[in-house]
């Protein structure tokens, strides 16, 4: 019948229009301010520099090997490496960078920094309300403002997280193991040879 | 002579003298609108309601269109380059102004017209429609004979020649 | 100078601008123009005469000035059809051009 | 009841009650103001909250909430829009035609209005009470598109000339069937002032109001006229010319500001003239629809309907999809036409055939039938032949 198809579609949004104000379920918005849609786990935004312990500057795990900056697609990366060194969280003494700036306006959150960092010194921040005055300045984030503790890290990547702290423990286990057995291989072979001064001991693996 | 009358008359003469002097097409016809409005202002003045609003309808709402299709269709929308009068405008005009001056003369020459103005002829919708089925009842049929035989005519008139398709 | 001479001589210079119009411009539309307003010239005496005149209630005028409305319309049609078919035909609707009667 | 009747006259009255303070001189003028004002002031109101409700009702229809952020639940929007386009800059095409491109939405906006001269907004609540009523409407409405014209040709870029040429064609098209469609009303109430055709309406038997949509060809008119007027306010399933998808925004592409919100109001003034005529013509204009309802004032009534019209168009705007342009021509030609001229023929045996059941049956199989037998018809010729272009050369 003529018109037919037009009162089935009237019906339709008359169905949808009364159902909205019976059926809440039937509205998804998310009022934003307000409201806010639950954060997706693997979301990411823009890098951030993770530190263990309390102090950002001294707890960071970047130990400025260049790679990421390299490897950044956009080249939005600038790392100066320190003179001095500085003992990193298994006591190692190592670099850390004494300025890392990220550009954001270029940064294009493609990751590819997290996956080549050896140290899983940096990972990829999901806030998104990052909205500033100035175009230039505001946007080339420095050492400061891109550290973040690892507890953060674990807020917002809580499986991630996990996964690359039982990473770093068993690596850090097998450097312990490592170095316990060459300390024994050390210590028969002195035994065997004339005894020479015993070298200051490795100061063991103080997992945090 | 009221106010009213020159501001309606003056409106048309300056429509229509636009319509006719203008180069540009399109602004001639907007400019002609204007002029068919002043004229059925002046028709609603005269007390012929149906008139005016017919010719409102009629002229500004379909011909007024038509020709304007009609200068979108025959490319000619923007100023011609070649001047807008043709060459025998001097002769023209002076045809037009003789004219004018015989029948301003045969008008104001005329029997001096009664000075009592009769009253207003309070004409109804009805009393046209009676006067249109009774006493005008054959106009009407040809009319309508003629509307649709225009209207056909047109279609066929402009319609392209069917080339037979390949 | 009565109300009906003041109608009148409107329309005759309401006239003698169509027939100016009709006699100078180059376009065949804007001629056609000219010849709507020599019949809406018409129509104004028409309805002048029909007001002033001494039978009012006959309608007559009204009447006149109605069909000549219908009719300048359908002459408007048609003029207008003719043109576009003048215009697919010799590309030009300028009518000092349009000097040849050549199919 | 007496208080009732005051207050439906509240405005008549104290119209007079103002005029009495004006010296006589000056009479017929301050009465013509005092009438005019409201109008000017209420529509375009009406204009602001409609924009709102469409809003809202189209974003409801989509489930989703529509405009709650400025006001209370969004409803000062247009304030918000009405700051915006006035704020806006007022670009003007450098070889647009200044002239024209300024002229056209005021005529837009001037020819809406002056369509609100003969709607009967209450009892006794008409601005000029003209004896071809009606006719008055359908010439002040056939200058909007010579406006619309106007305003694509003079900006001067192909989109909107396009936009223009598709939009006059439309509404000439679909004046045809709107006009068709009224006349039946004007023959069944004898007469073209549209307060007569509201006055023959207002009358009750038993508790039924005798409005002409209760008739077969009423009804079939309604819904012919509804349909034109749709199309004739460049609407819903015919807002072809300003397709956002189609033609960037029709013929008032190159308008911004203040005339681009003024092409709006014009847009909305002519839909509300539109659909207060089908009110007046076919639901009884300021009638109440019972008898026992008639303490409510008229003026009431008339709004209310026209805000039921406004809800009907809403709810078709978010049904419906766009026409293509044949197909927009394809129905205003071969189908609202014929079906008018049958209206009119029904209409006609309705007024000879003497009252009763048979009659209610032949007119409504008049009407079905033919409806049918045209809309199979038309659906069958739907072979998809190779498209031919025909341009005028």
């Amino acid at each position: 019948m003529l018109g037919a198809g037009i009162l089935k579609g009237l019906a339709e949004t008359a169905r949808n229009f009364l159902g909205s104000y019976v059926s809440k379920d039937r509205l998804t918005t998310v009022q934003f301010p307000e409201e806010r849609a639950p954060r997706i786990e693997a979301s990411r935004n823009f890098p951030f520099l993770v530190y263990d312990g309390t102090d950002p500057q001294e707890g960071l795990r970047c130990v400025s090997c260049f790679i990421c900056e390299k490897e950044c697609p956009p080249k939005c990366i600038f790392i100066e490496k320190s003179t001095d060194k500085k003992p990193d969280a298994t006591g190692k003494p190592q670099f850390y960078p004494a300025r890392f700036n990220i550009d954001v306006s270029v940064c294009m959150s493609c990751q590819i920094c997290v996956e080549v960092c050896p140290f899983d010194a940096i990972k990829m921040d999901n806030a998104f309300e990052l909205s500033a005055t100035d175009r230039f300045d505001a946007l080339l984030w420095n050492k400061q403002q891109l550290a973040k503790s690892n507890n953060y890290y674990h807020e917002i990547h809580p499986t991630e997280a996990a996964a690359v702290d039982a990473e770093l423990a068993a690596a850090r286990a097998k450097t312990a193991a490592a170095a316990a057995a060459s300390a024994a291989a050390a210590a028969a072979k002195k035994l065997a040879a004339p005894p020479i001064p015993p070298t200051p001991p490795t100061n063991g693996d103080d997992i945090l | 002579m009221t106010l009213f009358f020159l501001i309606a008359a003056a409106l048309t003469i300056v429509g229509t003298a636009a319509a006719m002097s203008l180069r540009n097409p399109i602004h001639c016809i907007l400019s002609l609108t204007l002029g068919l409005v002043g004229l059925a202002v002046l028709y609603l003045q005269l007390g012929a309601q149906f008139v005016g609003f017919t010719q409102v309808l009629v002229y500004v709402g379909a011909v007024a269109i038509l020709a304007v299709f009609a200068i979108m269709m025959t490319r000619s929308a923007g100023s011609p380059q070649q001047p807008a009068f043709s060459r025998s405008w001097l002769s023209g005009s002076a045809v037009a102004v003789v004219v004018f001056a015989v029948l301003a003369w045969a008008i104001s020459s005329a029997l001096p017209s009664t000075k009592i103005v009769p009253p207003q002829p309070a004409v109804s919708v009805n009393q046209i429609g009676d006067a249109l089925m009774h006493k005008f009842a054959l106009p009407l049929e040809i009319i309508g004979l003629l509307l649709t035989a225009a209207l056909i005519g047109a279609v066929i008139v402009a319609m392209p020649e069917r080339r037979e398709t390949p | 100078m009565s109300p009906l001479n003041a109608y009148l001589l409107l329309s005759a210079l309401l006239f003698s601008i169509g027939l100016a119009g009709v006699l100078t411009r180059r376009n065949a539309i804007l001629v056609l123009i000219g010849i709507e307003l020599m019949l809406n010239a018409a129509n104004l005496n028409f309805i002048a005469f029909w007001r002033y005149g001494p039978n009012p209630a006959a309608l007559t005028g009204i009447m006149f000035a109605i069909f000549s409305i219908a009719i300048a319309a359908a002459e408007a049609a048609v003029g207008l059809g003719i043109i576009l078919a003048v215009y697919r035909h010799t590309k030009t609707t300028d009518l000092d051009q349009l000097n040849s009667m050549k199919g | 009841m007496i208080v009732p009747d005051t207050v439906d006259q509240i405005f008549v009255l104290s119209k007079h009650w103002l005029l009495g303070y004006v010296p006589t001189a000056l009479q017929p003028i301050v009465s013509a103001i005092l009438s005019v004002a409201p109008v000017l002031v209420v529509f375009p109101l009406l204009f602001a909250i409609t924009t709102v409700l469409e809003r809202k009702g189209l974003g409801r229809i989509q489930n989703r909430y529509g405009p709650n952020r400025v006001g209370p639940y969004g409803f000062s929007q247009p304030i918000a829009d009405g700051i915006k386009s006035l704020t806006k800059e007022d670009i003007v095409p450098r070889s647009a035609d200044q002239v024209v491109h300024l002229l056209a939405p005021l005529l837009l906006v001037m020819a809406a209005f002056l369509a609100y001269a003969v709607l009967p907004i209450g009892r006794n609540m008409v601005l000029t009470n003209l004896n071809a009523g009606v006719l008055f409407f359908f010439a002040v409405g056939s200058m909007v598109e010579l406006a619309v014209f106007m305003a694509g040709w003079s900006s001067r870029s192909k989109y909107s000339l396009l936009g223009a040429m598709r939009a006059v064609a439309q509404m000439i098209s679909y004046e045809v069937p709107l006009v068709l469609a009224s006349i039946v009303v004007i023959m069944a109430s004898g007469s073209l002032s549209t307060v007569a055709i509201v006055n023959l309406q207002a009358s009750y038997t038993s508790i039924w109001p005798h409005w002409f949509i209760f008739t077969p060809w009423g009804f079939t008119g309604f819904v012919l006229f509804m349909i034109a007027a749709t199309a004739e306010s460049n609407r819903s399933p015919f807002d072809l010319p300003e397709g956002e998808s189609e033609i960037i925004a029709g013929y008032y592409i190159e308008y911004s500001g203040f005339k681009f919100a003024l092409f709006f109001l014009g847009e909305y003034l002519g839909m509300f003239a539109t659909s207060g005529l089908a009110i007046t013509l076919f639901l009884g204009g300021w009638a109440a629809p019972f008898s026992f309802l008639t303490w409510i004032p008229s003026y009431i009534w008339f709004f209310a309907k026209l805000l039921a019209l406004i809800c009907v168009f809403i709810w078709i705007r978010g049904t419906l999809p766009r026409l293509r342009m044949d197909q927009l021509m394809g129905l205003a030609w071969k189908f609202m036409l014929p079906m008018t001229l049958l209206n009119i023929f029904t209409a006609g045996v309705w007024h000879f055939m003497p009252s009763g059941f048979t009659r209610w049956l032949v007119c409504t199989s008049l009407l079905i039938v033919p409806c049918l037998l045209l809309s199979r018809g038309l659906k069958q010729r739907k072979k998809l032949q190779i498209r031919t272009y025909r341009f005028a050369e």
